[in-house]
């Protein structure tokens, strides 16, 4: 069955679902409730599908369906099943749950094209299917002028790095006359040109990924969409993008092994750095988690300094595990966010003596991020930090250590604000949501074992 | 029934032991069943001292006197030759000591029983006494000279624990502290000496460092020069300033009349008879290396010319009933320090047999003095001689053992003190004139100040008011001591205690007396005149000489000179700027450090000012910077 | 084929390319931008198009690229102009320097 | 016997686990058993040790246990004790059994005190006795975090911001240590095997740069001068148990890093380095000392007392002899009975005074002999009395620092040597302070006495100074021949 649809059966399960979904809106359904579960519904089958062990296929080199990034989607409609179950109840409430849910089953289909691709054109197409919806869901706080601001630097800024990414490739094309990852790096000749191209394309990933100097649009982006949107984007979006990157830009890139790690050296410092000090004196909930996931973001180009396996593995360890702690993280804001009405890290205060299971779900979360051990952050930034090593100077790795401390500071300052401060206004219903407290713990008892028991590390390493 | 060794063990364990059950017990032991305890364990102790140190002199080996290792292990090892090992040695002179210590202690305790009666800490009292003891019998029979540094600083510990007995007194915590940093300050001294000396004989059992010395391996050339000495002669010159502190030699004494702050008895027994002469035994121990550098037996004869003199000048002015007896045990430890210094040279060596004799005799007397002392304080409860005078009809017994004890340490014969200290004076006029002048001038000082004291607690003017009483608990005790500080000088002493451990024959010689039992008397009679009645006589002669007055009243201000030290060397100099230094430089720079962190923190925010223009023109800016960066690197 | 008109077309596109970026850095107005950013992309497209017929003319991979771009960036426009116009309902402006709550 | 250490270290945790599921009385009692079982399983480990050794078993490493864990990294969970080691899992399940016990008072959300600090112990215990790098490196860490929540909950004073510049501060040495770690792997073609690293040499360059690393990495942890400045502030907000531990243990991980790490496989540049080393462990030595002359605080004084008492331990490791080896290793086991004692006795007459400024307390041995007591065995420990532990180990360093004759070495072992007597100063005054005096406070005339619990929590720290300080020929042989390994490093250096 060496058909394209054979090759994505996932695309064309999310392709009927959103059918069915549409179907219902417009024979006038307008339960919140039935478009949220359907919605689950519909990510767990696509996680079912991609689990399903199947063959490595590929169409051309279009798309490649291998063993890899069946896991790589299998981690992306996880992280949107967390997501989607953390935000259920402001999405229940919301009049266009529909509309919600079918732009999220385009943006996973979009993403899992992007993730198989093996080539230029899909990859371009993923990235924008992905990239649209998500400006759309940024502003879906309809009322809020913050969400529609947010939704409009989104698509802007994403148009334009767009434009850079598009003339990019149209260079490395009439360069090389391929638009095949696997070709162009055969063809490609070392030229001034070449290299801006690949500056340009780049640039392209460093602003989905948010990599400094390109990450301006995070914080607005993250502060003003709705929090599972911005958990979205934190988590699912990015991990997708640097997959691809590892995949797609990585072999291309090859042309300028000899200079990269040093740039990228450059720019992974300049981007802890950055995420680091602007993280420091944040007070909204929402841009704090910008910075810190703009910082965390360096840690995963510290994998792509050297190619190799461990490098591989680490980045792809690192998102698991990335995607875990973050869910950790969000589930409890979006629960605060909900009670409060403010998007302020002064939430946190006295949490755990209201609800410590919460409190304890973001302290796990951060020391994972802060990469403490035992959790499986600690593994994560270790992996990460040790594949890179070999391509750098010494002391540029002890200026990303060094980092750590600085972003302990603030990772910190969260678990003082939850352990030691007192409550500032007490949450009406300090009680959680069973399905809430599920995934959060099932996102701590992830953070605690994935590091301490090696089988995922072991099942990754085999993928290669 | 017991072998040597198993003997020389026991002595310093049973007190030891005692200092574990007595301590641990604490308040649970009835008072007077630990004092019994205490008593019977330093009596146990001394009669095994005494048959030990019978057998021992009774088996000369080839007629001398040998070092005679019992037992030894291996305790600490540093490398494959370099090791402590805990071993216990007898010698003439440690047998000597442990006769001396036990008695002294076993008198002592007893003193107590009555002298302490309801102290509050009464148990511990006694649990501190069987420490120290133990500590001193284990500082003179250890076998090495690390052991020695050991237990050196237990009974450096148990005398800061009985200094300040009487915690509350804030005078007595300060004299504790004070004595214990000094010594403490004298045995980093010690100390280094030890490892200077072992590095250069590669051991440090005593056997091993005097038969190094022996043997003629030594060779300054390969020890190594500094400052145009040897090293060993470096290593023992830090190890006299070790002694020095113990023995509160010039300019280390500052501690010793304040240790008075102490219980009386423990002041006779630590801070008269044994601790206090714990630094002469550590010279008279290494007596044969000594012997072989001329400059450091120099060294030692004038510090302890200088401690019997100044000590002795300052003992004169006191009115502190303790403290001149402490100046005066200053004086008298000097007398034996420098004797041992004279014996250095050819000629001269029973003057190593004159210290040790003269740390026999006055080890009883002295403790009597301070015994009689407590008696009186006891009494009168004052340590002023101010509060005392005419005691001599209260205290008709403590008057005649004080007596004794003042004829005794002024050389009047036939007291003990007399045959001692005539052969101290000897042996210094046959190797040094001039150390002899200052001792003729010390014993003539020694016999005014005794008899001043004598006079103005006993004669003088009379106090009514003072009800004084004796009791026999008191008493009896003193008038054991009283027994040896009598006839302890017609000890055949130079037939057991020599330099080379070969017996020697003592000599009087009775011309030779006359000068130094002249001086004495003339130190009485000038004592008698001044202060038998109440008189203008010392006011007088205290004007007539203030410069020397002053200075002797002061005591010569050594205290202000350590204060000054202290305070502005090690508080001002150094203390203080390192907890500058500290709080502001390296804590205030890492503190800087994170505040300007936080501060750049909260300007940067500004950069992110929302405008999405403003965002690209970052975008392409940082392109063209990639840009060109990598082209400069693919250039170069 | 005639190769020197690829010269020309290149340097066409780099003019579209650069006015777009210009415009998108100057322009006050959200259209407008929006515009400027079409610009950009139309400027690959002229690229693909010009390689694709001049240096590669045994391929169609330029051609499809260039397809699926024009596609998508009327996706693009068309979200866009419906987030600009809810910017618009609620602000009253479309002016992009208005646009900055989120600091 | 392999499983007696993975038991050891799994006890803590699963008493950890229990402790926070329980509630709050029952917590303390489980630590404290658990703390009872630790102790009797270092104990229990000391004894299968000593048996193997008395039959000859030769290896260098005995009670091995090995499991694979990251495979595509060349990680193992390798688990294996020498002699060092065992002694460091002692000290460290006595001073962990009495922290527990000193605890019992703890308020406020007493079971996840007693499960931090559960979790503390089994991190050094897996710290002490991992033989690859990554899981030491591991262990190290685990053991910083609960620190910040151990202070910043149930501390006192400055102690949130106590709490953040101490775990920060290690964090930054961690860094350090990463990196470090990281060139000893690649440098050693991707090992992290203690063993295999220590048989098979790095080559000299990989080694001069990763020293400074490991050692100054290590050295955060160990109050290496000029990186101290947490030592203070966090052992003085600390909890009692908190001091405790962070004195007693955590400053001893970075002493054994020091010596089991940088030193042991980086003979070279430990060579060179080596006046670096000493200079600094000096300048702690000294100043540290300096610093506690000026301290008012009681904890502030043990804490700076600490620091110069670790100088001790970096000289010895610095000067590189075999008996200054063994000594700073009496040192850290030293330090960490008698210094947990003194924060210990602290922390209880705290409890009683609500007072730490020696100006407002005085005569305390008539309001409460026992603590008294107690306390002034510490303080005489810690000035280096004989007859305790750090009389032995103290002069250990000094005879081993002696061996070396020329006139750098040894001005730094007398300035050492001179620092014992400015630490007879402070320790003297503190206690004449204190304990002696008169009462200054009406309200400390009647006091409570020490409880029973109180009583063996102290009671059991002052047997394991005395016994160390009374027999140390029990230690030296059971590290001598570590030591001796240790220093073969250095011979097979001299003659290659």
């Amino acid at each position: 069955m060496n058909t394209i649809l054979g090759l994505i059966p996932v695309e064309a399960f999310l392709f009927c679902w959103i059918l069915l979904i549409l179907g219902l809106k417009i024979s006038g359904k307008n339960s919140g409730g039935l478009y949220v579960n359907l919605l689950l519904l519909g990510v767990l089958v696509a996680i079912g599908l991609v689990a399903f062990p199947a063959p490595n296929a590929q169409f051309g080199d279009l798309i490649h369906v291998n063993a890899l990034n069946r896991f790589i989607r299998g981690l992306l409609y996880l992280g949107t099943f967390f997501i989607v179950i953390q935000s259920s109840s402001w999405l229940k409430k919301h009049d266009h749950a529909a509309e919600f849910s079918i732009l999220l089953l385009v943006v996973l289909s979009g993403l899992g094209l992007m993730v198989s691709t093996g080539n230029l054109l899909i990859f371009y197409l993923g990235l924008e299917m992905a990239s649209i919806p998500l400006a759309a869901m940024a502003s879906f706080n309809l009322t809020s002028k913050m969400s529609g601001e947010s939704g409009l630097k989104l698509i802007l800024s994403s148009a334009f790095s767009s434009g850079f990414l598009l003339f990019g490739i149209s260079l490395i094309f009439g360069l090389t006359g391929t638009i095949s990852i696997a070709e162009i790096p055969v063809n490609l000749a070392n030229s001034t040109l070449a290299l801006i191209a690949m500056v340009m394309i780049f640039s392209g990933f460093a602003f989905k990924l948010s990599a400094v100097p390109f990450h301006f649009w995070t914080a607005d982006v993250y502060q003003g969409a709705p929090m599972g949107i911005t958990a979205f984007l934190a988590i699912v979006s990015k991990s997708s993008i640097a997959f691809v990157f590892l995949t797609v830009l990585f072999p291309i890139l090859s042309a300028i092994q000899q200079v990269w790690p040093t740039v990228l050296i450059a720019l992974i410092l300049l981007t802890i750095f950055t995420g680091n000090i602007f993280a420091l004196r944040q007070s909204s909930l929402k841009r704090f988690l910008a910075f810190s996931s703009i910082a965390q973001v360096g840690f995963i180009l510290m994998g792509m300094l050297v190619p190799s396996e461990k490098a591989a593995v680490s980045v792809l360890y690192f998102l698991v595990v990335y995607m875990f702690s973050s869910i950790c993280i969000f589930g409890v804001a979006q629960w605060l966010e909900e009670q409060t009405g403010k998007d302020s890290l002064s939430n946190f205060k006295g949490l755990y003596k209201e609800n410590p299971f919460a409190a304890w779900s973001v302290a796990l979360g951060l020391f994972s991020l802060a990469g403490i051990p035992p959790t499986a952050g600690f593994f994560g930034k270790f992996f990460l930090i040790g594949s890179g090593f070999q391509g750098v100077s010494v002391w540029y790795v002890v200026l990303v250590g060094l980092n750590m401390v600085i972003s302990l500071y603030y990772y910190l300052k969260i678990v003082k604000y939850m352990f030691m401060n007192e409550v500032i206004e007490e949450l009406e219903k300090p009680q959680m949501a069973l399905p809430l407290k599920i995934s959060l713990g099932i996102g701590m008892l992830a953070i605690c074992f994935l590091g301490l028991s090696n089988w995922i590390v072991n099942h990754l390493s085999n993928l290669f | 029934m017991f072998t040597p060794a198993t003997e020389a063990i026991l002595i310093p364990l049973i007190p030891f032991l005692l200092f574990g059950i007595i301590g641990l017990a604490g308040r649970r032991l009835p008072e007077i069943f630990s004092a019994f305890l205490g008593i019977g364990g330093i009596l146990a102790s001394l009669l095994f001292s005494l048959h030990l140190s019978v057998s021992y002199f009774s088996e000369p080996v080839q007629g001398a006197f040998v070092l005679k290792e019992f037992f030894s292990f291996p305790w600490l090892n540093f490398s494959e030759n370099l090791k402590i090992s805990i071993g216990l040695v007898a010698d003439p002179i440690s047998m000597l000591m442990v006769v001396v210590i036990c008695s002294v202690s076993l008198m002592v305790q007893w003193f107590s029983l009555t002298y302490m009666k309801g102290e509050e800490r009464f148990q511990m009292y006694y649990a501190f006494l069987s420490l120290f003891t133990g500590s001193m019998l284990g500082l003179v029979l250890s076998s090495n000279i690390f052991q020695m540094y050991i237990f050196w600083e237990l009974v450096g510990v148990s005398s800061f624990l009985l200094i300040g007995f009487y915690f509350q007194k804030p005078s007595a915590v300060a004299a504790s502290k004070k004595a214990f940093i000094v010594t403490r300050f004298a045995d980093l001294g010690f100390l280094i000496g030890i490892l200077l000396l072992s590095y250069e004989t590669q051991t440090m059992e005593f056997k091993g460092i005097l038969d190094y010395f022996k043997s003629g391996n030594f060779n300054p050339e390969v020890s190594g020069i500094w400052m145009s000495h040897s090293l060993a002669a470096w290593a023992l010159v830090l190890i006299f300033v070790g002694a020095a502190g113990k023995s509160a030699m010039f300019p280390l004494h500052i501690w010793l009349p304040d240790a008075m702050e102490g219980p009386t008895p423990v002041s006779a027994l630590i801070h008269a008879a044994t601790m206090v002469v714990a630094g002469v035994f550590l010279v008279g121990r290494l007596f044969p290396v000594y012997s072989l550098f001329e400059g450091v037996m120099q060294l030692v004869t004038w510090i302890g010319v200088l401690s019997s003199i100044l000590a002795a000048i300052i003992a004169i002015s006191q009115t502190d009933i303790k403290r001149v007896l402490a100046y005066s045990t200053l004086s008298q430890i000097g007398y034996m320090m420098f004797a041992l210094g004279v014996a250095g040279k050819a000629g001269a060596e029973a003057g190593f047999t004159a210290s040790f004799f003269h740390l026999f005799t006055h080890a009883f007397f002295k403790s009597l003095l301070f015994l009689a002392a407590g008696a009186i304080i006891h009494a009168v409860h004052s340590n002023e001689v101010e509060n005392m005078g005419g005691l001599r009809k209260q205290m008709p017994i403590v008057h005649w053992l004080f007596l004794i004890g003042c004829l005794a340490i002024s050389g009047v014969p036939p007291f003990s003190g007399f045959f001692s200290k005539e052969e101290i004076l000897l042996n210094a006029w046959k190797s040094q004139p001039l150390v002899y002048g200052f001792a003729l001038i010390g014993s003539g000082l020694t016999a005014f100040y005794m008899f001043r004291l004598f006079f103005l607690v006993f004669y003088n003017k009379s106090h009514s008011d003072v009800h004084g009483h004796e009791s026999m608990g008191l008493n009896f005790p003193m008038l054991l001591l009283a027994i040896p500080a009598v006839f302890a000088g017609f000890v055949p002493f130079s037939s057991y205690v020599t330099s080379t451990g070969l017996p020697e024959e003592t000599h009087l010689h009775l011309m030779f007396s006359i000068a130094p039992v002249g001086i004495g008397l003339l130190g009485i009679g000038l004592a008698y005149l001044f202060y038998f009645k109440q008189n203008s006589l010392p006011e007088q002669w205290a004007s007539k000489l203030s410069g020397l007055y002053k200075l002797s009243r002061g005591k010569f201000y050594f205290d202000e000179l350590w204060r000054a030290v202290y305070q502005i060397g090690l508080i001002r100099a150094l203390a203080t700027p390192a907890a500058w230094i500290d709080k502001n430089l390296v804590d205030g720079g890492l503190r800087m450090g994170a505040e300007k962190t936080l501060r750049l923190g909260d300007r940067v925010k500004l950069i992110q000012n929302g405008k999405l223009q403003d965002y690209v023109l970052y975008f392409l800016m940082g392109i063209l910077a990639l840009i060109l960066l990598t082209l400069l690197m693919i250039q170069s | 084929m005639n190769q020197e008109l690829l010269t020309p077309l290149l340097i066409l596109s780099a003019f579209l390319f650069f006015t777009g970026v210009y415009g998108f850095v100057t322009r006050r107005n959200m259209i407008s931008m929006l515009m400027s950013a079409e610009l950009m992309l139309n400027s690959a497209n002229i690229n693909f198009v010009a390689f694709n017929k001049f240096l590669y003319p045994g391929k169609l991979d330029g051609m499809f690229f260039t397809l699926f771009i024009i596609t998508i960036a009327a996706a693009e426009a068309a979200l866009a102009i419906a987030i600009i116009i809810h910017v618009y309902r609620q602000t009253k402006s479309i002016d992009v320097k208005d646009a900055d709550q989120l600091i | 016997m392999s499983f007696l250490i993975p038991l050891l270290i799994a006890v803590p945790l699963c008493s950890a686990v229990a402790n926070y599921l329980v509630n709050a009385n029952s917590a303390r009692w489980i630590a404290a058993i658990s703390g009872f079982i630790q102790l009797v399983l270092s104990i229990l480990i000391w004894k299968v040790y000593a048996d193997f050794r008395a039959a000859g078993e030769t290896a260098q490493f005995l009670l091995t246990a090995h499991y694979s864990w990251f495979p595509l990294w060349n990680i193992n969970l390798d688990l294996g004790l020498d002699g060092i080691s065992v002694t460091m899992l002692i000290m460290t399940s006595l001073v962990v059994f009495s922290a527990s016990l000193l605890s019992w008072n703890v308020r406020n959300d007493a079971k996840l005190f007693f499960s931090l600090l559960n979790f503390l112990s089994a991190g050094a215990y897996g710290f002490f006795s991992s033989l690859d790098l990554f899981a030491m490196f591991f262990f190290l860490e685990l053991a910083v975090v609960p620190k910040f929540l151990l202070i910043g909950i149930w501390g006192s004073g400055e102690k949130i911001a106590s709490a953040m510049k101490l775990v920060l501060m290690l964090m930054g040495g961690s860094a350090l240590l990463l990196t470090g770690l990281f060139v000893v792997y690649y440098g050693a073609g991707g090992n992290f095997s203690l063993t295999e690293l220590a048989s098979n040499r790095l080559g000299r360059e990989i080694q001069l740069v990763a020293f400074p690393l490991l050692f100054i990495g290590f050295g955060v942890f160990t109050a290496l001068f000029p990186f101290h400045t947490w030592v203070p502030d966090g052992h003085s907000s600390a909890p009692t148990a908190g001091s405790m531990f962070l004195a007693g243990i955590s400053m001893k991980l970075g002493a054994y890093g020091c010596l089991r790490v940088a030193t042991y496989l980086l003979p070279d540049a430990a060579v060179a380095y080596s006046p670096y080393v000493i200079i600094l462990s000096s300048i702690a030595i000294v100043y540290g000392a300096l610093a506690t002359l000026m301290q008012t605080d009681l904890k502030y004084m043990n804490a700076y007392s600490s620091i110069s008492h670790c100088g001790f331990i970096l000289l010895g490791i610095g000067m590189q002899t075999k008996a200054s080896i063994l000594g700073s290793v009496m040192q850290m086991v030293s330090h960490g009975l008698m210094t947990a004692l003194f924060f210990g006795a602290i922390g209880l007459i705290y409890q009683r005074t609500h007072t730490r400024k020696m100006e407002e307390m005085g005569g305390l041995l008539k309001s409460i002999p026992f603590l008294s007591a107690v306390f002034v065995i510490a303080g005489l420990c810690s000035l280096g009395l004989p007859g305790f532990s750090g009389f032995v180990s103290e002069m250990t360093i000094f005879v081993g620092s002696w061996e070396h004759s020329d006139a750098f070495h040894r001005v730094a072992t007398i300035l050492a040597a001179a620092s014992i007597v400015v630490t007879a100063i402070y320790i003297l005054s503190a206690i004449g302070k204190v304990i002696f005096g008169p009462i200054r406070q009406a309200s400390h005339i009647s006091l409570e006495p020490a409880s029973f619990v109180e009583k063996l929590g102290t009671g059991v720290l002052v047997v394991a100074i005395l016994f160390m300080g009374l027999v140390p020929f029990w230690f030296t042989n059971l590290i001598s021949e570590d030591a001796r390994l240790i220093m073969n490093q250095f011979t097979l250096l001299m003659n290659p």
